[in-house]
Formats: structure tokens, C-alpha cells, sequence
């Protein structure tokens, strides 16, 4: 009834004493989320409204189990912090930081993958199984618990979406923000491959947006691997080409890239891809039934 | 960031690789006394973010100080594709025995870095991808093992470079890739790489762009930022921080996170309207940064009436209503503004909008509608 | 009736124009090895003895199939050149050369690890599968085919003791010489479990020396997971601690890793240690019956 | 090749280490001019490469540079456990609050490196692990990824370092690592690592071991070799680049390969003798490395008998025997030279000695009794 985080999360939170970090894990608690631990180099024995924090994550996870972390380092120590999430033995990986160096991530990315362990983000808003647990940022009032698994590049254009989704009366599985950044831990593949596996999950809305060739990938996935239906959404058909468009995810660079030619990919794989977002959840509404 | 010619060659110089003389100028006079301090034959060439300058003719040879004056007066001031010239690099002319192709990109696809090498260059590199695919090399490298010799080795010959080339060129990819790690560059391009009569090999150009987000660690390259930009409106924004980029249109549009925007500029054009830019307040956007936002989307003449779409996650609607209370004060401005504020806080900032703001702004409940509106109301002003 | 090298092995040689490279290759050759390429950058198109010459690895086993590297590459350009015979994709690495710094061995080891090939050395004179084939500097005519394998940290102590067991009359299934520096690419354990799996080895000798403690590993290893009989010998007992013999191989720290030390450790698990060469040959007899 | 403690702390300080100023002294007078130099309190510090020199009276304080030049007298020239003090580092005498601990060691069995921290320092290091392992906090490190901040964090804590000193110390482990990678070290030991009353976290101490392979690559590191062995042989060999080791007996050895000879080794004192030495011709021994060889052996007059050990592989027993007739020819010796070559080419090499070599030359063809006979031989001699 739901992919990646639940009621068998354990969460740690990496730079819990910060601001944001404390001002998010506190209302991630407060959803529901089992919140065990936190870390801050050098704050071990503090608490922060309760939750104990310790100097290191293998710590953290020695002493509480911990199962998950959450990662709301400053950009400057977030490699060191997910090389530290990955060495602690965690099962998942959540990074909201923003603007970490993408060679960082690259050395981050490569070490990763040769274990079994999995990164969503960074530059993410985070997954929520709705009125399960949340871990991130978004605004759990947007969500409610249903059927349809959602997958993002993008963080507002997700809490857009789902508000579209929920005007029509439909809920979610699991939405989860992929995050726009040139290296994330898990793509489009990864995700809709869990959902496929996710009996509850009766179909799966993927948003995209210009730029890599991510959406074409997940264009031939959809086609050969999933059983599930998925409708699409891609935003940046309006922005002009060679322009960065707020992160360095949406770069088009030549003729590829562009939100036209992942339609065409999309649609060339039976995949129907919604306008805007109100088309989207119409779209969606049509095809549960 | 994208770097010039003469700023990626700077970096090349520093590590190690092998570039001609040269110096910048910015006006006909200091072309002359570059042109006489490097000594001999040299080539001005007008130094733009763009492909095409030699066929735009902004690449002229000069055998004298003189004409390198006039070329660099002829060249100064150019438009190339919407770029104008405000500098030249007058560097000593090469005399070229082969042309060849090399750079190294950040894959995102593969995530790995992609070196890519040619003997065919100097020409559109894509095309030689898509016309003779056998004759450009391609490698990825494993990030945390990185170039080895013997990668750089299997590439030369895979490309067929000249068999007097080889060692220098196997030399200039190594020297390439450890640039491309110090400065976490996003790509790194030499076209051409070329062998000498005198048989050495030099890089005759540079594309380099660097990772902004690694920027912090460089400060000496985050210094050569451009803000030679000509739009006011992008320079403005640059100054102040706001990813900003301008469009044609007249509806300006605001909004916080890139996938939204996009997703607003796709929405006014399918309600029959036309962006005049896009706008990201960014993630976290708090009451000053929808201030700065606004000052630059009005001193756009051009702008007839805003849209301001929010979506709060750790945006809070409240701050943005009490931000646009201010600027919409500060600026005076009477121009038609329609709201959408959801997610964190939408009721406050709904509230605070309809008891505070003046008649100019008004408040729409859904994105689709809120498009359509700001269409119409330009429209109207128009 | 052998491992690692023999009938199957097609082998390619990094550093074949060298005079060392150019010398032993011919040498294996005429035993009976299948020597199908050699590489050396720039000289690609040339042969050796009719052996054709790649620029690199990748074409040569583009080219010829060649699935055994051996490499003959002087010292500051080994880790290079083993860098690329792992990417080549062969199956098995055989490196002669001494000298290689450790820390670049270091790096090749750890990539190494991360797939399924092979390295046997560096520093090491290679393996043999007498009458079947040879890859390295072995002297051939010490070694007779039989059915005891021989493993050993050091090579001209493996041409002592084969000698010994020739003379009475027993020969071998494949002599492995792992070598002796402090980053090898297989360890005792890892050849006794290929002699282990070999149905014609009936008996193995396991030669070891002073420093580290492979043949302690090995001694728990023989004990747990082997059937077959193993004798080992083990060089070093007249050493001074702490000074250095030979090779890095072969320091003392403190009290670990002495002669005495290893003899305890195999004997405890009922591993015979001859006190030299010939005993070691008379061991073995007694144990083939 | 291991390092003397003030070539290891001038790397440190090379790589960012903070340690005491200090100078090298050779000399009493020296001692004294360093002293005055650094100024303040000073100490003595004897330049071996053994333990326990405090303990054996290597270590002194001076008030002034006076004292100092009498300290360097008393310490110049003693012998601590079989070292000879040829020379005193002279340095600034610290403060010290806390003593802790710190090294990397090149694991060779788990073929990583590894960083170890103790809050207890200034001791026998094995002695805390044996005795207080909880006190010694262990990581290897993954070579291609390399120490992260996190991974000296982790020991800082997991070691119960002081929270004054926790960043010093983060900030200390990261330049020892990068300093071992890129010196090639297989050993790289801070023992003391001190807090010192003003807050600061210096390395008192320094124990560095660089790999000979890499030496090549270190021409600054090389030519810090020690040659102020006092032994001639060890001192002839290692400027001719022979591996020797001096023993206490009477037969001298000779082997090919490093087993070999420890073998060799064995067998003679499993026969009842006493090896004079340990004397690796190497893998690929031609005629002129056995010539060097003999030439150290013949130099040493407790060396009663020599015995040759050769199984050729890549060395030609051939070569090895017309080396060894130029030897005794060029040495003029009548030492009784026991031979046994087997391997490559070994018939040619026992039918030269046998035509072309003096009486003492004598061949045997198995190793036992070729052992055997120059034991007997030795004791002939005594």
C-alpha cells in the first residue's frame, strides 16, 4: 500500500539541530513519522523535542535501529553526511539539500551503487505515504491516502498535481520527489519499477520536465516492464532552448531534451501525457475507473 | 556558469596545457599593443557564449599591430546571434597541420564523465557524431578509479590521431580530466585540438562551463562571472541572485520552483497568452525575495500584467502575501496583478491579500484559472 | 587436472616488445602455450615472432579472443597497464613485474574486487600447468605433471621444492606463485579453494615466509573448508624481527607474524609444516600413499 | 625505508601538521645555536630509529641554549639498543595538556588502510590494545574513496578525545591521510599527538615508513636515505643496492630470491651452523650483481665459508658461474666457497666451475648437502 517509507520507518535526521532540519522533523513526527534519531557532530546527549541526538550516524543507528535517513546538511558537508548514511548501514537515503557540487555527488552516486543501499535526492522534496509517515518537506495537508503512486522531478509542480488529484477525489500510495539535480540517487526507472511491484498501486503519474533523457528511459521501461498504467506530465514546453531554467536539471541542449520530444517519446510508448496539470488528473481519473 | 575562450584558456594554461599567447582586449587601442606584445602574425577573435563566430566573421587574422587594431575596431561592438562583442583575445597565429577533437562532459544519463575525441575538428562536432560516428571516440570514465593512461592511450588511437600526435594528445587528456575534477566543470571542450606544423599539439579553443553549485570552493573563477549581459532585467536579477531568464511575451510570471514555473509559462501559452519571462523565487522563498522578484519583473516595460503562482511547501503563503503587500507599496506600481497562493499557509495569505491589498491585485483559486485571468487582463492592456 | 592456466588459456601479453616481455613469451609459447596477442602502445600492426601486436588491450582482445593477460610492464607504468587488462575484460591477470608502488596497488586491488576477475601477483614468477601450458618465468623442466598443486608466496623456493618432489617422483597439477608484496591479487585462501575444486588434485603444498598473516588465514581456512590434504613449509625461521629480507613481504612486527608463529597456527590444524625443502618432498610422499 | 623523526615532522609540516619548531643539530655547538634560535625552553630529542628513547635517556629538557649544547653532548654519540645517536632534533618544548595517539598503517591483509585514534597516547600503542581496546578506536578506509570528514569525526568520538581538541584532531587525520596516500607511506604514526595548554593540537612525535617502490616518484623523500649505518657491510651493500641483512655467524650466504635464501637460512642451521648474513642477488642476478655480492660477503672477517644457493629462473646458473670466477679472481680469495646451482642452464654453470674454478670452489648438487658441507667447512675453519 505504499513504497519506500511506511509504519516500518525509523528515522534518523543528519543536521536535526539546524533550523530547517529541526522545524521539518518535528512536523514529520507529528504526521506520524517514527522519528528515532538525530545527528549533529558534537551535540551527542542534546535532544531536540525529545528525539535523542548523537555525534555520528553509526551511532545513531547502533543505539536506535534506525532504518532511514534524512539528510538537511548544508550543501558544503552533504557528500560527507550521505558517504556517512551510506557507511551507517541505512536501508534508504533521503537528501533535501540543495546545491551539493555535482562532482560530489558523482564520487556519492558511484559508491553507492555498488551496494544495495538507496538515495532519493538530493535537491528533493522528500515521500510521503499519505497518513502513513512523511519524510521531507512537502505539505502533508495537500495528500490523502489512496491508489495512485506518484513520481516527481519536480517539488512544487508535485504538491500541484496531487491538489489537482485530490479535487477529483483521488489519493495516494506513495508520492515521492526524485529531485532535479544532474546526479540523483534513484531515476524514474527505479521508482516505477517499485511501484509496479506495489500491489496496491493501480497507476502512477510520472512528472517530468525538460532536459536529460530521463522521461525517454522510463518511455521504453513503461513499454517493457510495466503492467501498471501511468499517465504523464512534462513541464517547459514554453521555455526557450540553451536557457538554464533553475537548475541544472533543465538544460535542453540541442533538439533533444526538450518537453516535445519526451511526449513524442512517451505517447510513441502508449503512455498519455496530460497538457497541464488539471488535464493530468482528469486523465487520471478516466483511467482508475 | 559558462566560462569564455580566454577565461577557459586561462585554466588550460594552469594545468598544464598547452595554449598560444595571448592577451584580452576591450578596446581597438589595447588590441594593437597585445598584438605588438605578442610579436608576429595574430588572429583576433571576438570573444561571445556562442558557436559560429568564424562564419559570423568575428575571427580575423592580422599580420601587423595595425590591422589588428582595425580588425579588433571592425570586430568590437558585433552582433553574433544576439551576442555583442565587448571583448577580443588577440593570440599568436598557429600554423595548422591536422585539426582534431576533444572534451570531456558531466553525463548526467550515465553519470559518469564522457571524454570524447576526434581527428575530425575544427568542424560541428555533432554532425561528425552523426555523420561519421567511427571516427569520434567515446569513454566513461569511472569517477572514483578516474582517466588512466591507458584510457587516454585506447581513445587516441580509437580515434585515429596522428601517430606523432599521440603522445601529446594522450598528455592533454590527462591534464583535461584532472581539470575537469579540480573544477568541477560540467564540460570541458577543446575544438580544435590541433597538431603544428612544428609537430606540437595546443588547444586553439576552450568551452568550459563550471558547476555552480561548486562555485564556493572557486572563488577565483566565481569572480569571472559575466555581467557584461545586456538585458537589463537579467542583470538586474544576476546582481540580486533570482534565476531569472527573459521571453517575448507580457504576462511576467513568478512563481517558486523550476518545475512549477515551467509548468505556468506552459499554462499561459495554452490559455492563449505569452510569458514575457521566467521567474523562480526559488524552494524557500520568504517576503524579501518576492520583493527583489517583483522589482525586476516591473522594470520590464514590457510586462503588462503579473501572474504570481505559489505553492507553499516550505514557502509559507503568508510571507509571500505580506511580501507582495510591500513591493506592490514600495514600487507604486498599478499594473493588474493576479495571485495564487496554495499549500502551507494559503488561508492566511488569502486573508491577508483581500483585507490589505490595493484593487490592482486580485486572488485566483486554481492555476488554470489564474492563467486565464492574467491572459485576459492582458488582453485588455494591450 | 589443473587450474587457472592450461588447454583453455589464450593468452595475451602487455609488454610483449620488451626484452624481457619479448624473451619469456617466446618461452611460454614453446611450451605449449596458446599465445594469441601481445600489446605495446605504437607498435600495434608489428609482431612478435609472428605474435600480432595490439596498441592496446581492448582491441587485442577485440581481435584475438584472448582471455589471460600476462604483464611484463616495468614498474611506474604495471598499475596502468593492469588498470586496463581489467577493463579488457579478461578472465585472468597474471603480473610478473616487481616494484609496483603499493598504494597504486592498493587502487587496482580495491577496483579490482568490485567484479569477477583474477589477478595472480604482482611479483611473482606466474603459474605453470606442467605439459599443458605456462604462463610467467618458471623454469619448465623443474616441473612434471602429478597431482599435487603447489601454492608459494616466493619463486625460486616453488622451483626448490618441485625439484624435491621430482626427485621423488611427483609431479604437478598447476604450481601458482602468488608473490610476495604486501597487495597481491590472490591469497593463499583463494588458490586452495581452486585446488580444492579441482577433482585431480589430490594433495596440496603451500609454501609460505615470515611477515603478515595469510598462511594464519590459511590454517583456518585448510581446518574449515578443505578436503584435501595439505603440507605446507614455511621459510624464515632464522630471520632477525624487525629487519627487512628481501621484500616487503617479508617484515616482522613484533611477535605476529614470525616462522614460529605460522608453524604453531598450521599445526594447530593439523597441517604438517616440513622444516625444509626435502623433508617437505618426504612429507608429501608419505601423504600420497 | 623508515624515516628519522625530524625528516618525518618536516613532512608533516609540509602537509599542514602543526608541529614544534625545531631544528637538526650534529654537533653540541649546534645544539646550542638551534637553541638559542627557537628560543625559550627547548628539547633534546636523540635521532634513531628505535623505541624507547626517553626511557634510555634520549630525550632531555634545557632552560637554556647553555644547557642545551651540554645536553646534546651527553646524547650525541650513545647507543641505544645498538643505535648510535649521530644527530639531535632540537625543538620548541610544548605544553602539554592531553596526550593522545594517531596513525595509518597499510594493512596488508585487509588490503585497506588503517586509521587508528586513541585518547591515550605517549604509551606502548600495543600495550592500550591489548590492554584497553576499548581506548583504540580502528577504521579502514576504502582506497578509492578515500578518508571522508566523517570518518575522523567518527574516530574523534568513538576514541573519547577531549571536545576541545575534537577539531584539531578531525583536521589532523584528514592531512595525515592525504599525506599518507600521497607520500606513499606504509606507516604513518603521532605518538604523542598533544593538546597543549593554549588549546592547540601539535604532533610532539613522528614514526613515518615510505614504500622503497614508490621512491621513484619521491626524488626529495630518496635522498633523505640514511648512510650513517655503522656497519661496513650494510653500508657497502646498500650503496651498491644489494638487499643484506648482517647476521651473528660464519658462513656467508648468498641466494637467489628472498625465499630462497631464508631457506637457505634454515637449512644451515638446521645442519648446525650459524648464517653470517641474508643476501638477496635478486630474481634476475647476472654476472656483475654476484661480483657485488661476493665483494660485501668477502668484507666481512667473520665469515669463514661461503655457500652459494642459485636455482635459476630468470638468473642463468651460467652467468652465475662466470660471475663467480671473475670474483674469486678480481677478490683473490681462498675462503672455501661451497656452490650449488640447479635450473635454468644449470649443467653449463656446474661445467664451467668444474673446468675454469680454483680448489676452494667446490660444487654439491642438492641444497641439504651443499648446507651440510659448508657447515662442516666452517667448522673446519673455527
Amino acid at each position: 500500500m505504499s513504497i519506500l517509507v511506511g509504519a516500518q520507518t525509523r528515522l534518523m535526521v543528519q543536521g536535526i539541530t539546524g533550523r530547517e532540519g529541526a522545524f521539518h522533523t518535528t512536523r514529520n513526527r507529528e504526521y506520524g513519522t517514527n522519528v528515532v534519531a538525530g545527528v549533529t557532530p558534537g551535540k551527542g546527549g542534546q535532544d531536540v523535542s525529545g528525539i535523542p541526538v548523537f555525534n555520528s550516524a553509526r551511532e545513531a543507528v547502533e543505539a536506535t535501529a534506525a532504518n532511514t535517513s534524512m539528510v538537511f546538511v548544508p550543501p558544503r558537508f552533504a557528500a560527507d553526511a550521505l558517504f556517512e548514511a551510506i557507511d551507517s548501514g541505512v536501508e534508504l537515503i533521503i537528501c533535501i539539500t540543495e546545491g551539493i557540487p555535482a562532482h560530489e555527488m558523482l564520487k556519492v552516486y558511484t559508491h553507492l551503487k555498488r551496494g544495495e543501499q538507496v538515495l532519493v535526492g538530493p535537491n528533493c522534496p522528500g515521500i510521503i505515504s499519505p497518513s502513513k509517515a512523511t519524510v521531507g518537506i512537502m505539505p502533508t495537508q495537500v495528500f490523502t491516502p489512496g491508489k495512485v503512486g506518484l513520481v516527481s522531478r519536480s517539488g512544487t509542480l508535485t504538491y500541484q498535481i496531487s491538489k489537482e488529484l485530490a479535487q477529483l477525489g483521488i489519493g495516494q500510495s506513495t508520492v515521492v520527489g526524485i529531485g532535479g539535480d544532474p546526479v540523483v540517487g534513484s531515476s524514474f526507472i527505479d521508482i516505477l519499477g517499485r511501484f509496479e511491484e506495489d500491489r496496491e498501486t493501480e497507476l502512477v503519474v510520472m512528472v517530468g520536465e525538460i532536459g536529460g533523457n530521463e522521461e525517454e528511459k522510463a518511455a521504453e521501461f513503461i513499454a517493457n516492464e510495466m503492467s501498471t498504467p501511468v499517465v504523464a506530465y512534462i513541464a517547459g514546453f514554453q521555455a526557450p532552448p540553451g536557457k538554464q531554467m533553475g537548475h541544472a536539471g533543465a538544460i535542453i541542449t540541442g533538439s533533444s531534451g526538450t518537453a516535445e520530444a519526451k511526449r513524442v517519446a512517451l505517447e510513441a510508448k502508449g503512455v498519455r501525457v496530460g497538457t497541464n496539470p488539471t488535464e493530468v488528473a482528469t486523465l487520471v481519473k478516466e483511467r482508475l475507473v | 556558469m559558462d566560462l569564455y575562450e580566454y577565461q577557459g584558456k586561462q585554466l588550460f594554461a594552469q594545468n598544464g596545457i598547452p595554449v598560444p599567447s595571448g592577451e584580452v582586449a576591450n578596446t581597438p587601442e589595447e588590441a594593437r599593443a597585445a598584438a605588438q606584445a605578442i610579436g608576429g602574425k595574430v588572429v583576433v577573435k571576438a570573444q561571445v557564449q556562442i558557436g559560429g563566430r568564424g562564419k559570423a566573421g568575428g575571427i580575423k587574422l592580422a599580420e601587423t599591430p595595425d590591422e589588428a587594431e582595425q580588425r579588433a575596431a571592425e570586430i568590437l561592438g558585433m552582433d553574433i546571434k544576439g551576442h555583442t562583442v565587448h571583448r577580443v583575445w588577440i593570440e599568436a597565429a598557429s600554423n595548422i597541420a591536422k585539426e582534431y577533437y576533444a572534451s570531456i562532459t558531466f553525463d548526467r544519463g550515465e553519470k559518469k564523465p564522457l571524454v570524447m575525441l576526434s581527428a575530425v575538428g575544427g568542424v560541428d562536432i555533432e554532425e561528425v557524431a552523426s555523420n561519421q560516428p567511427d571516427k569520434l571516440a567515446r569513454l566513461h570514465i569511472d569517477p572514483l578509479v578516474g582517466l588512466q593512461p591507458h584510457d587516454a592511450r585506447w581513445l587516441a588511437f580509437a580515434a585515429g590521431i596522428d601517430p606523432e600526435a599521440i603522445k601529446g594528445v594522450v598528455s592533454i587528456l590527462g591534464r583535461l580530466y584532472r581539470g575537469f575534477v579540480q573544477l568541477d566543470a560540467m564540460l570541458m571542450e577543446i575544438n580544435p585540438l590541433i597538431l603544428t606544423e612544428e609537430g606540437e599539439v595546443i588547444a586553439l579553443d576552450s568551452k568550459v562551463t563550471i558547476d555552480g553549485n561548486s562555485l564556493f570552493r572557486h572563488p577565483d573563477i566565481a569572480a569571472l562571472r559575466d555581467t557584461t549581459t545586456s538585458d537589463p532585467q537579467e542583470k538586474m536579477a544576476q546582481e540580486r541572485g533570482v534565476t531569472y531568464v527573459k521571453l517575448d511575451g507580457d504576462v511576467g510570471i513568478l512563481g517558486n520552483g523550476a518545475g512549477l514555473v515551467m509548468s505556468t509559462l506552459d499554462v499561459v501559452a495554452l490559455a492563449g497568452g505569452s510569458p514575457a519571462n521566467f521567474l523562480d523565487a526559488g524552494g524557500g522563498s520568504q517576503a524579501e525575495e518576492v520583493v527583489t522578484a517583483l522589482e525586476v519583473l516591473l522594470s520590464d516595460d514590457k510586462v503588462k500584467v503579473l501572474l504570481i503562482n505559489i505553492f507553499g511547501g516550505i514557502t509559507r503563503c503568508d510571507e509571500v502575501a505580506e511580501g507582495l503587500l510591500t513591493a506592490v507599496e514600495q514600487l507604486g506600481t498599478s499594473l493588474p496583478i493576479v495571485v495564487r497562493l496554495d499549500g502551507t499557509n494559503e488561508e492566511e495569505g488569502r486573508r491577508i491579500i483581500a483585507e490589505k491589498a490595493p484593487e490592482n491585485v486580485v486572488t485566483e483559486a486554481t492555476m488554470l484559472s489564474a492563467a486565464e485571468r492574467a491572459v485576459a487582463l492582458a488582453k485588455e492592456a494591450a
